[in-house]
């Protein structure tokens, strides 16, 4: 997972989340406010180089992480411009170009502004801030045990496709199916079993049945907060400006 | 010698049906190395979730300072407190994706403060040397960062008890070494440390006290070198006698070595064979 | 995709889930009482389903969707638990695949962890009353909780962006018949999928 | 000695970016047992999943027959077929509920009929004793029998090499004995075999042939007598020389043993050593 690796590998991985999440949100905002392509590109721009040069996510990186989300994008806007004509036959029409194009920018700005935030911190950080805005516990718990998991069952997945292609698994489109069906079930039954594995090894460490961690400290907490509300300010005021 | 935790002619039946202990007495003396020997399914892993309170006893007793244990949720709180466990595999285990995250909650269980808890993380992670780890992904560690971050997780509760599950499984030699001598420290440090193994050689060359176990059973317990020359027991129970007695009493018999105590370990045997003058003999001139 | 509903639209679908939201935890935290050790469980489940969902189907070339898993999770543990669960699972896509979107995360709980998992329980459950065997209930179970999915999702599109001729009706069948490229493969797939899944378990 | 296998100047890069072989270099002679000896994370899974075709060089070439191997889809079942490939842990490979249907995963595969299918399976289960576990459950299974069920599940497909990765972990010794003593039959049907381990004493006791891995690099091959006298090679890989060895050529030192050849276990040189008159000296009298 591209986005996990560069977040725990980010410049900015060390600055409180509540800063970056801060300015993620301004952003977001800044986008629903603004009106005109132009400021619209403008922060997305802003938002992308705050990624690109501020926290240096590598270019490559981050293209590679924004492609899937913007092919959709550019099929779903395509969608907007065909339509039944008054001959009733379907053809291109820009009546919606205006709206396609506006939703498009948006669309990118706001992307840029969930990147820049899911790029420069890792998930654990984020599951911190969720708890101090008072998520509902259950929520967290299924976040915390789903992230540690995910790499577990994933590298568990990984190896029980490796190994089934050892003995010629995957050969055909039919062995394929088999080898994906009887692996899946088996996992489905290890969820089960990891479960109750991590229940014991829970109870062993004293559980009282809700998952408690100590969050990471954040010495310049405050003063990282204050920049990045000026900076998403700056956002904010920018899209203000232009809708109103 | 008094016995931190005790099992008394304990009996445990799971649920399928299956036998898992049958009549097993065992007594951990305070402070001591303890090794736990035995076959694979010998009921190793039963014994210890016995002495942490994650099973309870289909017949006998557990003992703890003597006493017989309440299984109460204060009782089980209390000795989850005193006697840690770590088990073998680390993916199930750690549940936090975060090194200190994880480390923290047993301490946090425990209803310590913040601060305290952070003091103790951080000289947990310092104890298993993993103290620049503190704030990376578990998924990017090695096996063996991640068995010692599990380590970790249990000192930070400052246990006066700490078992561990074929804690050796898995790790190459230099690693083996690395975390025996953790626990040396720890041993030192005055805590009582039971770990389970197959191998008769490492049990002891480094525990105090040896417990067999075969089938279910608790079969001998006693002092490592004292237990190691049973060897009637030790085969009754699948193991061979250590090498390192074995040598050693093969080289008395011949007066290679001096009689008196067998070393520990084959390393220390071949220091005492290394010390003898080594003699110049007909074939040697021709090389 | 992030940002692409306006935002009245993304708050609405929001407020339209939260209540779903509220009843699925709340049915859960009670399951949760009587078995306590069903947090983990759930947890489990919810990284079992991400996994699927991130999951390339043999049948499945250069698509951008993906199977949900939701539906076997809402035959295994009902449709209740499947709101929590498939928020966490919809969360995560965003935040670590940028996958969906954090901004029409209450759209896809919508589509995706409210009317799949409804759908695809409402089905086995109507399907195994009149007696149909048990691979073909899974199997339409499934798929259809899937196509509900997606059918919303186009809804949802549809009245965010109608036609200006021909209204939300002309845009929907435009989504709709645009994603049907992908969603039918998928839906057929995943059908296919949840029924290997579940037979294999059985034999456990 | 003609190579079934080979391995030429290959270099592996992880997708990650990380090395995993190094201008790796080595063949297996037909019909041998080769041990594949290095420390965790010396590369020894790597190479074993090169020979098996699952992962290809980035560099350097895999040689089948001498002939350079094309990874067309055709050639990738061949080699598959006729290089089977045990993994370390046998609950990652297990995929089917029953013993005999996940031994029938590979020859289904094949596409041979059912009915050789069936003789293959049988065939499979008696080599490896488990002909009677034929229809039990897979999660039934001790440690050690799901082991032997992986190893069955691949010799159904009937294999000229066999790679297995650390078939002795967590294996107790009467268990490692009897899949040692299993290996043994199948190189002596001609099966050549090549097991990865991290323990140079159980590689000096087993392997005709040793290589030696370390960081990725294929740091030397040889027989085992010839590879085992190299200290500095072993030191340099971060490994022992064979204790039997060493305690050998100590025991020839002092004149204990005449010299020779090093018996390839500390099984064997206690033979010799027993074979030795007692003698009597000053201490036993006291006994």
């Amino acid at each position: 997972m591209l986005i996990e690796t560069a977040a725990y590998a980010s410049r900015w991985r060390g600055v409180a989340p509540t800063a970056k999440a801060l300015f993620a949100l301004a952003g977001i905002l800044a986008a629903w406010l603004a009106q005109s392509p132009a400021v619209l590109a403008a922060l997305a721009a802003a938002l992308a180089l705050a990624a690109l040069l501020g926290a240096r996510v590598p270019l490559r990186t981050y293209l590679a992480v924004a492609m899937p989300p913007l092919g959709f994008l550019l099929l779903s806007c395509l969608t907007m411009l065909v339509g039944p004509g008054p001959d009733g036959v379907w053809h291109w029409s820009a009546a919606l170009l205006p709206t396609a194009g506006r939703t498009a920018l948006r669309s990118l700005t706001i992307l840029a502004a969930l990147l820049g935030l899911v790029l420069t911190t890792p998930l654990p950080d984020l599951l911190n801030l969720l708890r101090r805005l008072r998520t509902p516990e259950l929520l967290l718990d299924l976040m915390v045990l789903c992230y540690r998991m995910l790499f577990v069952l994933r590298q568990a997945w990984d190896e029980g496709v490796t190994a089934q292609s050892a003995r010629l698994g995957y050969r055909g489109w039919r062995h394929a199916w088999r080898s994906l069906g009887l692996l899946a079930g088996q996992m489905a039954v290890q969820v089960w079993q990891r479960a109750a594995a991590l229940q014991m090894a829970a109870e062993a460490r004293g559980y009282q049945g809700t998952l408690r961690f100590l969050p990471a400290a954040y010495p310049q907490a405050r003063r990282q907060t204050v920049w990045a509300a000026l900076a998403g300010g700056l956002l904010l005021a920018v899209a203000a400006g232009d809708r109103w | 010698m008094s016995a931190v935790l005790e099992l008394r002619a304990v009996d445990h039946v799971y649920p399928d049906g299956s036998a898992g202990l049958r009549d097993c007495s065992m007594a951990l003396g305070r402070g001591r190395r303890h090794g736990l020997l035995g076959a694979n399914g010998a009921g190793k892993t039963t014994v210890l979730q016995h002495l942490n309170g994650l099973l309870r006893p289909t017949a006998g007793q557990l003992l703890l300072d003597g006493q017989a244990f309440d299984y109460g949720r204060a009782g089980l709180v209390e000795l989850r407190r005193r006697v840690g466990l770590v088990f073998q595999n680390p993916e199930r285990q750690l549940f936090s994706a975060q090194v200190e995250e994880d480390v923290s909650f047993g301490p946090l269980n425990l209803g310590l403060d913040d601060a305290t808890v952070r003091e103790r993380v951080a000289a947990a992670l310092d104890a298993v040397g993993l103290r620049g780890h503190a704030r990376r992904a578990v998924h990017h560690l090695s096996f063996g960062q991640k068995k010692r971050v599990c380590i970790a997780g249990v000192l930070a509760m400052e246990p006066e008890v700490l078992l561990l599950d074929e804690p050796m499984a898995g790790l190459d030699a230099p690693m083996q070494a690395e975390l025996a001598a953790l626990l040396d420290r720890l041993a030192a440090r005055g805590v009582t440390v039971l770990l389970s193994t197959h191998d008769v050689d490492f049990a002891f060359r480094w525990a105090d006290d040896i417990h067999v176990m075969a089938a279910g059973r608790c079969v001998a317990s006693g002092p490592a070198a004292q237990l190691a020359a049973q060897t009637e027991v030790l085969r009754a129970a699948g193991q061979h006698p250590p090498l390192a007695l074995t040598l050693h009493a093969e080289l008395v018999k011949r007066g290679v070595l001096p009689p008196g105590p067998a070393p520990r370990s084959t390393d220390l045997l071949l220091e005492a064979l290394r010390a003898l003058p080594v003699l110049e003999y007909p074939g040697e001139i021709n090389v | 995709m992030e940002g692409f509903l306006p935002p009245a639209h993304a708050l609405g679908w929001a407020a339209a889930s939260l209540p779903f939201m509220a009843w699925g935890l709340h049915s859960v935290g009670q399951s949760l009482r009587a078995h306590p050790e069903r947090r983990m469980l759930l947890g489990v489940a919810a990284a079992f389903a991400f996994l699927l969902s991130a999951l390339k189907l043999p049948s499945v070339t250069g698509s951008c969707s993906h199977p949900t898993g939701v539906g076997l999770g809402a035959l295994l543990f009902g449709p209740a638990a499947m709101v929590p669960v498939g928020f966490v699972v919809l969360l995560f896509q965003a935040l670590l695949l940028a996958h969906g979107g954090v901004t029409t995360l209450g759209a896809n709980v919508f589509s995706m962890a409210i009317v799949g998992p409804f759908v695809s329980y409402g089905i086995f459950r109507m399907l195994s009353a009149f007696g149909l065997s048990r691979s073909l209930a899974v199997f339409l179970a499934a798929c259809l909780g899937d196509l509900a999915t997606y059918v919303t999702t186009s809804l949802q599109l549809a009245w965010a962006f109608p036609d200006p001729v021909g209204g939300i009706q002309v845009s929907f069948a435009k989504f709709a018949g645009i994603f049907a490229l992908t969603q039918v493969p998928i839906a057929i797939s995943e059908g296919l999928l949840t029924v290997l899944v579940v037979n294999a378990m059985a034999r456990f």
